[in-house]
């Protein structure tokens, strides 16, 4: 299971996860729309990373063709949800999650 | 140690050096040509011509007192110009400047690393180039130059769309995204400009606008926004960013030339009977020959045309240009179909 | 060429689609063309089909396409062709072509054109899908779809509420028959396992699992539904009251077409009828009480069409009653001769009434003659066949009922031979009051006094030439056989219905047809005497003194008796249900019931409380629960 | 040997911008070193022999994605984030929430240890552009298309909400 010399699966897992739960803490810590979005960026490239490496282990590439999409999901999310987010900085003349929860419920 | 490993460590040496000093002579050039078009003398005092004139501004830029704005953002304010320098450079390396130099019996190809993503490569660096401005500009914190650096942002990435789109026409006809590859092409057969015109005129078009200069010069224009993203900037950090333009002239240039204009090759270079080093230090210069025409017509077009306004500029990016590299795509691939792949 | 029947249906349904889709913008004369032209294709597709079933009962089964299959049973959409489906196929095709015709000219003013063209053509659709279909299950849709076109049609001038209570007054009692149909399709489809003709009555096996009071019960469930949708005793006091439609409506559903459906089914199912005496017993007297009650109310009517709707369930019981003595072909014959003058009578109604300005009383008509030329004569040309009067069409299919009576059931004989009687009786009253004498109505009417134009003249001229000559097609088989005149029809259906045949000397058979003849003659004679030699009006309402001639012309209190024993008596239980049921029981319960989401949403509305970082966590909790099951 | 030390420092790198990434206050800081977590992610898709996703992670994420965060910053001039107080009792189960899921991942990707991935015959060549565009062009073009579709809806998208008449 060596990708690398002296580098193994569980080690690119490993950053894989340590990035992953940054993102969740940044999510979890920050109020500002734009920081939390960007904490979502960097969940899906956490998990980018553990498919680039699977695609490595068996030798093919379909992992990377989800990256691929999962790029161009990202792509189109961050289109829409940064005019959104311009829309209600507009509005609302904030961009922190604490206030804009008027559509509950 | 490794005589490739050697060998591509000159040859960096050399490229980068090379680069800046045509983009040093570069400014020169542009005064000349300046003053030719506007029937004025140009710089003259230093040197024969003026030659000695771009060693004199550079002195001039380091001996110039460095002033940084109270209020800006010091670390970003000097990361700017050094980014933006940094991605200027970065783009040589996939440039084969030339055929194979034989030393000792071995070929080295005169190419710094031709991996297979090149053109990839190419519109990575050229995408990250735009933090440069963009960082530049809003750590001056200054009005002017954060409109400069947006102006820039928005500027870069709407015609690197095109740009693209237009590369990708070229690409499905190439079959190959190297550009040692793409030269080695136009070795067997025609220069691509003749199968990709309109590829070739967006491209070139995007290559003006990517690399700020008129008429899509917005991000700095002068009579608008006083200095535009580096209004703030003085001695060698200023010269950093006009300099990393000259320098991204200089390789938007390369890169028409090997794209779409034969890269190294020229006409009937096999029929003169040449061999080996000779032949390659000879396309080498006919490929700055090209380079040198490109250049020119940079230079020319500054001159002579003036500004557009900023929706213009999004309407030629947006309505025109993406357009016509769409269409331009799908007809490269009916021609394809219809004729078969070239190459 | 019998695969050319499933095209028969598509043209009226195609024509319905394009009315109702299409045809916002187009004139008034394109939509009838459009619509009669629809008909006209059917037409004369389904005399491209009969041609086949001329030499020799060719029975065909056309499958279209599969419709319900399971593993024990399929039903397919597939058409049958024989010589019963046939023939009913050129009376419908054709008569509904005339009628689409009549209509073009009838309706032409009203605003609701478009939608009727649509409606009848949705009608005829139906009408063709209820006699093709290859199976029980596709009569029912064709029965269930003239239904809803009966329904729509009565009720077409729906801003008045009295056409509304008629359409559904007719609709519930159809249910009442449709129940019976269900039901009778239930039993057979119970006891043998398919619905389909050719399994049950072709191949005989499938029929033979059905037997005893089985049999006799499905033969009378099926006979309900007949009862139903052909207006007999005691589900007969739809048919008059549908009067209220348009009067093409009446002539094409409510004389000629659907309300012949019931014969049809019985016909068709004549296997089953013949084989169950008991089942026949009903229908037998179930027909002729109806004969003879719709031919007494027929006497004191005074509306021109109720008079028409009344002969028709008269007429209609005649031919039950041929049903039920086993004489199936007869029944068939009178069914189509009954299409040829009843259509007429009734369109020559409708131009009559169209050139009254919509009065329908024949107390305020008389004198139309010299008006209302052409209708006249083909009025008193439907009068004289309906009658019974030789050799015009009515004459033959009555009369071979009646013959069949003799042989069968002195009873039935004389009744029958008492409802032929009335029939002349109440026809000729109908005719001298409309057409002769003087006319009583208001002077404006009399000023506006037209002919109608040529579109709904030609219906009716050629109606009545039909009305002359179609009884040739089943002359009498005795006399027939001496003159070596075939019985046509016989002949042509003998392979697909129960046939009686009738043993009867020449001399009997002339006889009896001298004695029908005698008989109509005297009835037209005293109501010449009574109505024209000495001008002998209607009776106003409130001038009625006995009390026989006020209970006929009420109708024999039948609605009323239906209003006192069912209506009064499910109204109280509706209204308890409205009043206790409904507030007091159902609405509590739901409102207990909707007691419990709303609490338990009020618990799970503070979960929602806008706050993402709570959503993030929950998520997050989530997530390591559904982890920690991998380690 | 080199590769090794090449994935430790990129690891590092990432791993330290992303956290720079959270704690800065100046959320231009923060883009920047998103940025700088994202050229370490390329390298190593450089490493594991991805060069086309490499340089398309350069192009969409460094060039096109955080462009745009940038320029949102910048033009909304969100200089410094209002970060309103946070309860103690919140704090404390974020903390706990997300040290919970690291653990529970950490103790995961151990248990991976026992499974056992026989590595097939190493195609190394899997993420070459040409063996890449064959997969996607011939196994999941229909997702390709479906793709492609679904950025042009977000480009309309984006391009109405920012519409000024909305405003």
């Amino acid at each position: 299971m060596e990708l690398l010399p002296n580098v193994t699966m569980n080690h690119y897992l490993l950053v894989s996860v340590i990035l992953f739960v940054i993102g969740v803490a940044g999510i979890l810590f920050r109020r500002n729309a734009i920081i939390m979005f960007m904490c979502v960026e960097l969940m899906l490239n956490a998990v980018n990373i553990t498919l680039v490496a699977f695609s490595k282990v068996w030798g093919q590439s379909d992992a990377q063709v989800f990256v691929f999409f999962i790029m161009v999901v990202a792509a189109a999310e961050v289109a829409v949800g940064l005019a959104i987010l311009m829309m209600l900085y507009r509005n609302m003349h904030t961009t922190s999650t604490d206030v804009l929860d008027k559509l509950k419920w | 140690m490794d005589p490739i490993l050697l060998y591509k460590i000159i040859l960096c040496v050399v490229v980068f050096a090379v680069s800046l000093g045509i983009a040093a002579y570069m400014t020169w050039g542009e005064r000349k040509l300046a003053a030719i078009l506007q029937d004025r003398v140009g710089p003259n005092r230093a040197g024969p011509f003026g030659l000695l004139q771009p060693i004199a501004d550079g002195i001039k830029m380091f001996m110039k007192e460095e002033m940084i704005p109270g209020a800006s953002n010091r670390f970003l304010f000097i990361l700017a110009p050094c980014f933006f320098m940094l991605t200027a450079c970065m783009t040589g390396v996939v440039i084969p400047w030339g055929g194979g130099i034989t030393i000792d019996g071995v070929t080295y190809p005169m190419q710094i690393t031709d991996i297979n993503i090149g053109l990839l490569y190419l519109l990575g660096v050229v995408s990250i180039g735009v933090y440069g401005i963009m960082i530049g500009g809003w750590a001056s914190n200054n009005k002017y130059s954060l409109m400069g650096a947006l102006r820039a942002s928005s500027q870069m990435i709407s015609y690197e769309v095109a740009m693209g789109l237009a590369l990708i026409a070229l690409v499905m006809m190439t079959g190959t995204l190297s550009l040692g590859e793409i030269a080695r092409q136009q070795d067997e057969g025609l220069a691509y400009v003749v199968y990709q015109p309109l590829g070739f005129l967006i491209f070139i078009i995007c290559a003006f606008a990517e690399t700020n200069r008129a008429p899509f010069d917005l991000p700095e224009s002068e009579s608008e926004l006083v200095g535009g993203y580096h209004t703030e900037y003085s001695s060698m950090k200023l010269g950093f960013f006009l300099f990393a333009e000259y320098i991204n002239m200089f390789i938007s240039s390369a890169v028409m030339a090997t794209l779409y204009f034969g890269g190294y090759n020229f006409p009937f270079q096999h029929e003169l009977g040449l061999e080996g080093n000779t032949l390659s230090i000879i396309q080498t210069v006919v490929l700055f020959a090209k380079i040198l025409i490109f250049i020119f017509i940079f230079m020319w077009v500054r001159w002579t045309l003036p500004r557009f306004r900023y929706d213009q500029l999004m309407n030629l990016g947006w309505k025109v240009l993406l357009p016509l590299a769409l269409a331009n795509i799908f007809f490269t691939g009916i021609g394809m179909y219809l004729f078969g792949k070239l190459g | 060429m019998e695969k050319l029947v499933s095209l028969i249906p598509v043209f009226p349904l195609v024509g319905f689609l394009y009315i109702i889709f299409l045809g916002k913008g187009l004139s008034k004369n394109t939509i009838g063309a459009i619509g009669s032209g629809a008909i006209f294709l059917a037409f004369i597709t389904s005399i491209l089909v009969f041609t086949t079933q001329l030499h020799g009962a060719n029975p065909t089964i056309v499958k279209v396409i599969d419709w319900i299959t399971t593993p024990k049973f399929d039903i397919d959409i597939s058409f049958i062709v024989d010589p019963l489906s046939t023939i009913y196929l050129l009376f419908i095709t054709g008569v509904g072509f005339l009628i689409h015709v009549y209509s073009i000219g009838y309706m032409h003013e009203d605003e609701g054109f478009n939608r009727f063209i649509a409606y009848l053509n949705l009608f005829v659709f139906f009408m063709l899908i209820l006699v093709l279909g290859d199976s029980y299950a596709m009569m029912f849709v064709g029965w269930e779809g003239v239904g809803v076109c009966s329904f729509m049609l009565i009720g077409f001038w729906y801003k008045d509420m009295a056409n509304n209570d008629a359409a559904k007054k007719a609709f519930i009692i159809n249910r009442i028959g449709d129940l019976g149909l269900i039901l009778g399709m239930c039993m057979i489809f119970f006891h043998t396992g398919t619905l389909r003709y050719d399994d049950l009555f072709i191949s005989e096996s499938a029929a033979s699992g059905l037997h005893g009071w089985d049999l006799h019960l499905a033969a009378i469930f099926l006979f309900i539904g007949a009862m139903g949708k052909s207006a007999q005793i005691p589900l007969h006091t739809w048919l008059p009251d549908a009067m209220a439609g348009p009067t093409p409506v009446s002539a094409l559903i409510h004389a000629a077409t659907m309300v012949t459906a019931g014969i049809y089914m019985v016909a068709r199912s004549s296997a089953i009828f013949s084989a169950s005496d008991v089942a026949s017993d009903v229908v037998m007297w179930a027909g002729i009480l109806t004969a003879i009650l719709g031919a007494t109310i027929a006497l004191t009517q005074n509306d021109i069409k109720k008079v028409l709707a009344y002969s028709t369930v008269s007429q209609l019981g005649l031919m039950f009653t041929a049903l039920g003595m086993g004489a199936y072909s007869i029944a068939v014959f009178h069914v189509i001769t009954h299409a040829f003058f009843k259509a007429l009578l009734f369109l020559g109604s409708g131009s009559v009434i169209h050139a009254m300005g919509g009065e329908q009383d024949i107390r305020r008509m008389g004198g139309l003659k010299s008006h209302l030329p052409i209708t006249h004569i083909t009025f008193l040309i439907g009068t004289i066949a309906i009658s019974g009067i030789p050799p015009l069409a009515g004459f033959f299919s009555k009369d071979q009922i009646i013959a069949v009576a003799f042989e069968e059931n002195m009873i039935m004989f004389v009744l029958a031979s008492v409802v032929s009687a009335l029939t002349a009786f109440y026809m000729f009253r109908l005719y001298f009051l409309t057409f002769r004498g003087s006319f009583r109505g208001t002077h404006e009417q009399e000023h506006h006094l037209h002919e109608s134009p040529k579109v709904m003249t030609i219906p009716l001229i050629v109606l009545a030439v039909l009305s002359i000559f179609g009884g040739f097609m089943g002359f009498p088989h005795a006399v027939g056989h001496a003159m070596h005149v075939p019985h046509w029809l016989d002949h042509f259906l003998e392979n697909t219905v129960e046939m009686e045949v009738l043993d009867m000397s020449v001399g009997t058979e002339s006889i009896l047809m001298i004695l029908a003849t005698v008989i109509a003659l005297i009835s037209m004679y005293i109501a010449y005497t009574k109505y024209m030699k000495n001008g002998e009006l209607a009776l106003e309402d409130d001038e009625i003194t006995s009390s026989t001639h006020q209970t006929l012309a009420s109708k024999y209190y039948i609605d009323e008796l239906y209003e006192k024993i069912i209506r009064r008596p499910v109204d109280a239980i509706a209204q308890f249900a409205r009043n206790v049921v409904e507030p007091k029981i159902i609405d509590e319960l739901v409102k207990q019931v909707s007691l419990i989401p709303s609490g338990l949403g009020s618990v799970a509305k503070a979960a929602q409380n806008g706050k993402l970082v709570m959503y993030v966590l929950a998520m997050i909790a989530g997530l390591i629960i559904l982890l920690s099951t991998l380690i | 040997m080199l590769t090794e030390y090449a994935f430790w420092f990129l690891s590092f790198v990432a791993i330290f911008s992303a956290l720079a990434m959270i704690f800065s206050k100046n959320p231009v800081y923060s883009v920047l070193s998103l940025i700088l977590t994202f050229f370490a992610i390329a390298g190593h898709y450089f490493l594991l022999n991805a060069q086309f996703l490499a340089a398309v992670h350069i192009i969409v994420y460094a060039g096109a994605i955080m462009v745009l965060f940038l320029y949102v910053i910048m033009m909304l001039n969100l200089n410094r984030l209002e970060e309103d107080k946070k309860s103690t009792w919140m704090k404390f189960l974020s903390v706990a929430a997300g040290g919970l899921l690291l653990f529970v991942l950490l103790a995961v990707v151990k248990r991976t240890d026992e499974i056992t991935i026989t590595a097939q015959a190493a195609n190394s060549d899997c993420g070459l552009v040409e063996n890449l565009g064959k997969v996607l062009y011939n196994d999941y073009l229909l997702p390709f298309e479906l793709a492609s579709i679904l950025f042009l809806g977000a480009m309309v998208g984006a391009v109405y909400l920012s519409k000024k008449e909305l405003a």
